[in-house]
């Protein structure tokens, strides 16, 4: 585990939800700038909602999240974009109608400044985009538009890079490199907090994992370990 | 004023108010029950009015019509035609978003209104149709008191069948769609019907309205309609009074016909030659109002209740 | 063969007119989500205020076409400020609603200050340009002007959608809302720019309307239809589609002088955009309805 | 009862369901497993009539019912629930349910005007129904509160008891116990037990909490992207590698329609 001085992002204890029940249920999260964390669980456990929750999507009714040990419980998005957050979603994860180059500069819509050398920069990473930087990004496969997700998010150069299941609808190739890509941000010492729902490769390139139920921590350990405790793997298929 | 004159006055008022209060309970039927947004409410009251002035008026040369109907057989032609083009608006804009149908709504209501002003040989074009009946000629009910019992049991009417409606099955099932679609559809039910239908009462209500109008009035012209003022008029009402509230919807009549009329006076004190200023002004008023509430209170001043389960618990 | 020429000139006037209100329709409903009701009244409006600059400073209508231009910008964003920006928060259609009053707030504001009589910019006969081809064609200069001004807006719109930061922004807005939220994309900034744009070109309608024209406090209104009709027709928030739309709607309903009374002419608009709602409701260019 | 005959579905050029065959037998609680993106939601949305599938047929007693809309579904006696409760939230909990008996006369405005009486006279027995799939349920004590104002797993409840309120041959449960506690879940087993033993229900239910399914359910089959990759009894299941491995990754896909 990282000590106090370089953790990145420290939730605790976090309840909350969409207005009516809490979802989020006393969940802890912490993540460092050189960590892969990983969060895993069952369907409704609360996974995306956590990462929402933390990115100022949904309300978090109580508990605290920090930032470089700052509050920002219930920041806006654009604040913890300007603070140095980014956050891939899910689903609809790309303005599909811009060309690939123009999702990335809306990415770095607030920085100050050429965005030419970040643009570069995250070309260089995903030589793929670079090829189709003047397509609409709406007209690309599955696994392109994960690419321009992340680039986009990775024009802030941002101290922590939030993804909600990456590797979602992509092929096992395309699952592979885009864990690839991840480790590679990682190096460069940008911390990563995602969401798997392939649990098994996930886990494999985590620093640490957590496993969440119901709205809360059940396991949290490095990733091979999680892999290798039994209780994980009846989790997913129940007792 | 003497007593008299202001009686009369009283009189007018209030059946003006009555078919206003018609109009808005038409409004109601498809805003406020299943929020679907009419603003040609000018144009099913035109084609109200002029279905029962052409059913009931004696033969004219000049245009089509003078078939000299009884008023109630005009009354149901007005009900009808405007339901009819209720029909053919809601079916072609039933499965798209509400904005489109607003648009449509619009569009048809202007061109009712240039088909009214063009087409001579029907309507008489700008000229208007003149000597329109008044309901039951010859006996003692044809008095402008008369009249207004005349409007006033529509109105009774009209509130007593949305009331009913609403608080049947039928009505579950719009207050149902209105919540949640997909849930609805999962019980069954045939969420564009129920639409369709409530859209077409809707207008049939409306239409009526311009039948009730056309009576009284005795006079119909194109200019005579302002189309767009009495549609904003009608709108003004239901959100003052409360949309999805029968009762709202009369009460917002006779306010905002109330303060259209005060107005009315205020602005007649005015130097005649600034009268088309003074009813822009009433317009502007009127206007400022309606954003006040939608800013303020958008529920109105009866906001929309329930209705009690019919059902006999035992 | 002549008079086709004539009268396809009169539809690409009158297209220009409506592509302008349409461009602002649609991009409006594209980052806010509603139909704006109001807008015939802006272009209204707009014409307006370049006739008082017409009057007081004696310009001529084309310089005062920027100034009308600015001052419908100005009044759109305090429209919005004011009013739009406290209920959009609630659900859109009660901002249909509010537009729909805002209308009529604005033509009877008209009306009490520039009068309800019809007025016009400049006095006079224009004498046309007499072209000796396909046995003599009359151009008016204003209609060349007018053409081509508006081929200079949309183009201008065009490279602004296209090659500036905000342009940007405003197509990802359209796009993907919640995305644009996540990237730190400022919505509020967005939505003045959006009702800047359309408050300009709104005016750019309503003063190319009354040169081609006349003044009256209800020209926008009526043209309203088409406007719709055009946007629609180009795929709602989608502002290329309305330069299509406006341009296919101005010269149907031209056209369709040949054959029907021109009284009729709203009810070509009406009809495109009725069979257009039947067969493809999304539009030439799959807009976001 | 329903056969579900190579059913495959496409979004775009993503592949969510490929291929998938399976029968649902008349008076079974069948089970449908598999990791998140694994189909499930997309096949049993095509089922329920949401949309229909690319290629492929829904059989329902011996009827094809591919691509009819969902009130039609209701009809033929298939019902849905939700895996989000869908309740009308500013109604009564009895005005939810007396929203759904079929061919109520008073649904028909011309009766709603001039048959008052027998509008609410069936109105009176529609209630009694109400209340008796309240009692059973055991949710009596809340038949006057709005539904939104229901614990999420009242909610849950309140959706079975819909299917109550028809004469439903076969009910496809879109996860009922995500999100319940534990005592409510209970309450959810038990009443599905019982809608199946004593009133003859066919349930097909998509979930996630495999002591539900293993509890209610047999058969099971499990989806894996898109594909059906085991059917039987859940104890097999529960040792097939396959399955542990598709639970645990290596390549699940086919994220349309499901919900984290």
């Amino acid at each position: 585990m990282s000590s106090e001085t370089t953790t990145l992002l420290d939730a605790s204890d976090i309840y909350g939800g969409y207005g009516g029940a809490d979802i989020l249920k006393g969940t802890n999260l912490k993540a460092s700038a050189d960590e892969i964390v990983v969060i895993v669980g069952p369907n409704g456990a609360g996974k995306s909602t956590a990462m929402k929750a933390i990115f100022g999507l949904v309300k978090i009714r109580t508990g605290q999240v920090l930032f470089q040990g700052e509050d920002i419980t219930n920041a806006k998005p654009e604040q913890m974009v300007r603070r140095g957050v980014a956050y891939v979603p899910q689903e609809k994860n790309v303005f599909p109608s811009l060309t690939v180059q123009e999702n990335l500069e809306m990415g770095g819509y607030l920085m100050s400044g050429d965005l030419k050398p970040r643009m570069d920069m995250i070309y260089e990473l995903f030589p793929k985009l670079a090829e189709r930087r003047r397509q609409p990004a709406g007209l690309m496969s599955g696994g392109e538009r994960q690419l321009v997700a992340m680039g986009r998010a990775l024009m802030i150069d941002p101290k922590l890079l939030m993804l909600d299941e990456p590797t979602a609808g992509l092929s096992p190739k395309l699952i592979d490199e885009t864990f690839e890509r991840i480790k590679e941000i990682n190096a460069q010492g940008i911390g990563v907090l995602m969401v798997e729902q392939n649990a098994k490769q996930a886990l494999a390139i985590a620093s640490r994992g957590y496993v969440l139920a119901t709205g809360a921590n059940r396991h949290e350990d490095t990733g091979p370990n999680l892999l290798a405790n039994p209780e994980v793997a009846e989790m997913f298929l129940g007792g | 004023m003497e007593l008299a004159s202001l009686f009369a006055y009283l009189v007018s008022f209030l059946t003006f108010a009555g078919i206003y209060a018609v109009l808005a309970m038409g409004l109601n039927t498809q805003w406020g029950f299943t929020g679907q947004f009419n603003i040609g409410i000018a144009g099913f009251f035109a084609v109200g009015a002029y279905t029962s002035a052409i059913l009931t008026t004696p033969e004219s040369p000049a245009y089509l019509g003078g078939l000299g109907m009884p008023f109630a057989v005009g009354l149901v032609g007005a009900t009808l035609a405007s339901a009819l083009i209720g029909l053919v608006i809601g079916r072609i804009t039933a499965k798209l978003r509400t904005d489109y149908l607003a648009i449509a709504t619009i569009g048809i209501a202007e061109m009712i209104r240039l088909f009214i002003k063009n087409e001579d040989w029907l309507t008489n074009g700008v000229r208007g149709i003149a000597g329109i009946e008044r309901p039951f000629a010859g006996t003692p009910l044809d008095t402008p008191f008369g009249y207004l019992l005349v409007v006033v049991a529509f109105v009774v009417l009209v509130y007593f069948l949305l009331e009913r409606a609403y608080a049947s099955p039928w009505g579950r099932v719009l207050r149902a769609i209105r919540e949640n679609e997909p849930a609805t559809a999962a019980a069954g039910k045939s969420i564009a019907r129920f639409r369709l239908q409530a859209f077409v009462l809707g207008a049939a209500i409306m239409g009526l309205g311009g039948g009730l109008y056309a009576h009284f009035f005795g006079f119909l012209s194109p200019e005579a309609f302002m189309p767009l003022y009495g549609t904003f008029l009608v709108w003004v009402m239901l959100i003052a009074g409360g949309s999805g509230n029968n009762r709202g919807a009369i009460l917002g009549a006779v306010v905002v016909w109330g303060v259209w009329t005060l107005t009315e006076l205020t602005t007649d004190l005015l130097p005649t030659e600034y009268a088309t200023q003074a009813a822009a002004l009433r317009v502007l008023l009127i206007g400022v109002l309606l954003q006040v509430i939608l800013v303020t209170r958008p529920q109105g001043i009866l906001p929309e209740k329930p209705p009690k389960l019919i059902a006999r618990k035992k | 063969m002549n008079d086709i020429i004539q009268i396809l000139i009169y539809g690409m006037v009158l297209g220009s007119v409506l592509s302008m209100g349409a461009i602002g329709v649609s991009m409006i409903f594209g980052i806010l989500r509603f139909a704006h009701f109001a807008h015939g009244d802006f272009m209204t409006l707009g014409a307006y205020i370049g006739l008082t600059f017409i009057a007081v400073m004696g310009l001529s209508p084309w310089f005062a076409l920027p100034a009308a231009m600015i001052g419908m910008a100005v009044v759109a964003v305090v429209i919005d400020q004011l009013l739009y920006r406290r209920i959009r928060r609630t659900q859109p259609v009660i901002l249909l609603i509010s537009s729909f009053g805002m209308a009529l707030i604005l033509r009877s504001l008209i009306q009490l200050i520039w009068g309800s009589e019809n007025q016009t910019y400049a006095s006079g006969i224009q004498f046309p340009w007499r072209l000796d081809v396909l046995g003599g064609l009359r151009i008016k200069p204003d209609h060349v002007w007018i053409v081509l001004i508006s081929l200079g807006l949309v183009a201008g719109v065009h490279l602004f959608l296209t090659r500036t930061r905000m342009g940007k922004a405003m197509r990802a807005m359209s796009d993907n809302m919640d995305l644009a939220l996540v990237s730190g994309i400022p919505a509020e900034r967005v939505i003045i720019v959006t009702w800047i744009i359309g408050g300009a070109l709104a005016a750019a309608a309503g003063v190319f309307l009354g040169i081609d024209t006349r003044l009256h406090p209800v020209m926008g209104w009526t043209t309203l239809l088409p406007v719709f009709a055009a946007a629609i027709l180009g795929g709602i928030g989608r502002p290329y589609g309305a330069i299509v739309g406006g341009m296919i709607i101005g010269i149907s309903m031209e056209m369709s002088t040949l054959f029907i009374s021109a009284a009729y002419k709203p009810a070509v608009a009406f009809a495109i955009m009725v069979i257009m709602l039947i067969f493809r409701p999304q539009g030439i260019f799959k807009g976001t309805l | 009862m329903i056969r579900i005959e190579n059913v495959s579905k496409s979004f775009g050029g993503l592949q969510a369901v490929k291929d998938v065959s399976f029968e649902v037998a008349q008076g079974s609680i069948t089970g449908l497993i598999g990791p998140n993106g694994a189909g499930k939601s997309t096949l049993f949305n095509i089922v329920a009539g949401l949309f229909p599938p690319t290629s492929g047929r829904i059989v329902l007693d011996g009827q094809d019912i591919t691509g009819l809309p969902t009130h039609e579904l209701f009809h033929r006696g298939l019902v849905r629930t939700f895996q989000i409760p869908h309740e009308f939230s500013q109604m009564t909990v009895r005005e939810n349910l007396m929203v759904v008996p079929p061919e109520q006369s008073g649904e028909n405005l011309f009766n709603s005007w001039l048959r008052w009486g027998r509008v609410r006279k069936e109105d009176t027995k529609v209630l009694e129904r109400v209340d008796e799939v309240l009692d059973f349920l055991e949710i009596s004590h809340v038949a006057d509160e709005l539904a939104g104002n229901l614990s999420g797993g009242q909610k849950k409840l309140l959706d079975l008891g819909r299917t109550m309120m028809t004469d439903a041959k076969m009910v496809l449960l879109d996860e009922p116990g995500a999100g319940v506690n534990r005592t409510l879940l209970g309450k959810i087993r038990e009443a599905i037990r019982r809608l199946n033993t004593e009133r003859g229900y066919t349930f097909c239910l998509i979930e996630h909490d495999m002591d539900l399914i293993s509890q209610l359910c047999d058969p099971v089959h499990v989806m894996a992207n898109g594909e059906l990759i085991a059917s039987g009894p859940m104890d097999e299941i529960r040792q097939n590698a396959e399955v542990r491995e598709a639970y645990l990754g290596g390549g699940a896909s086919g994220k349309m329609g499901e919900d984290a």
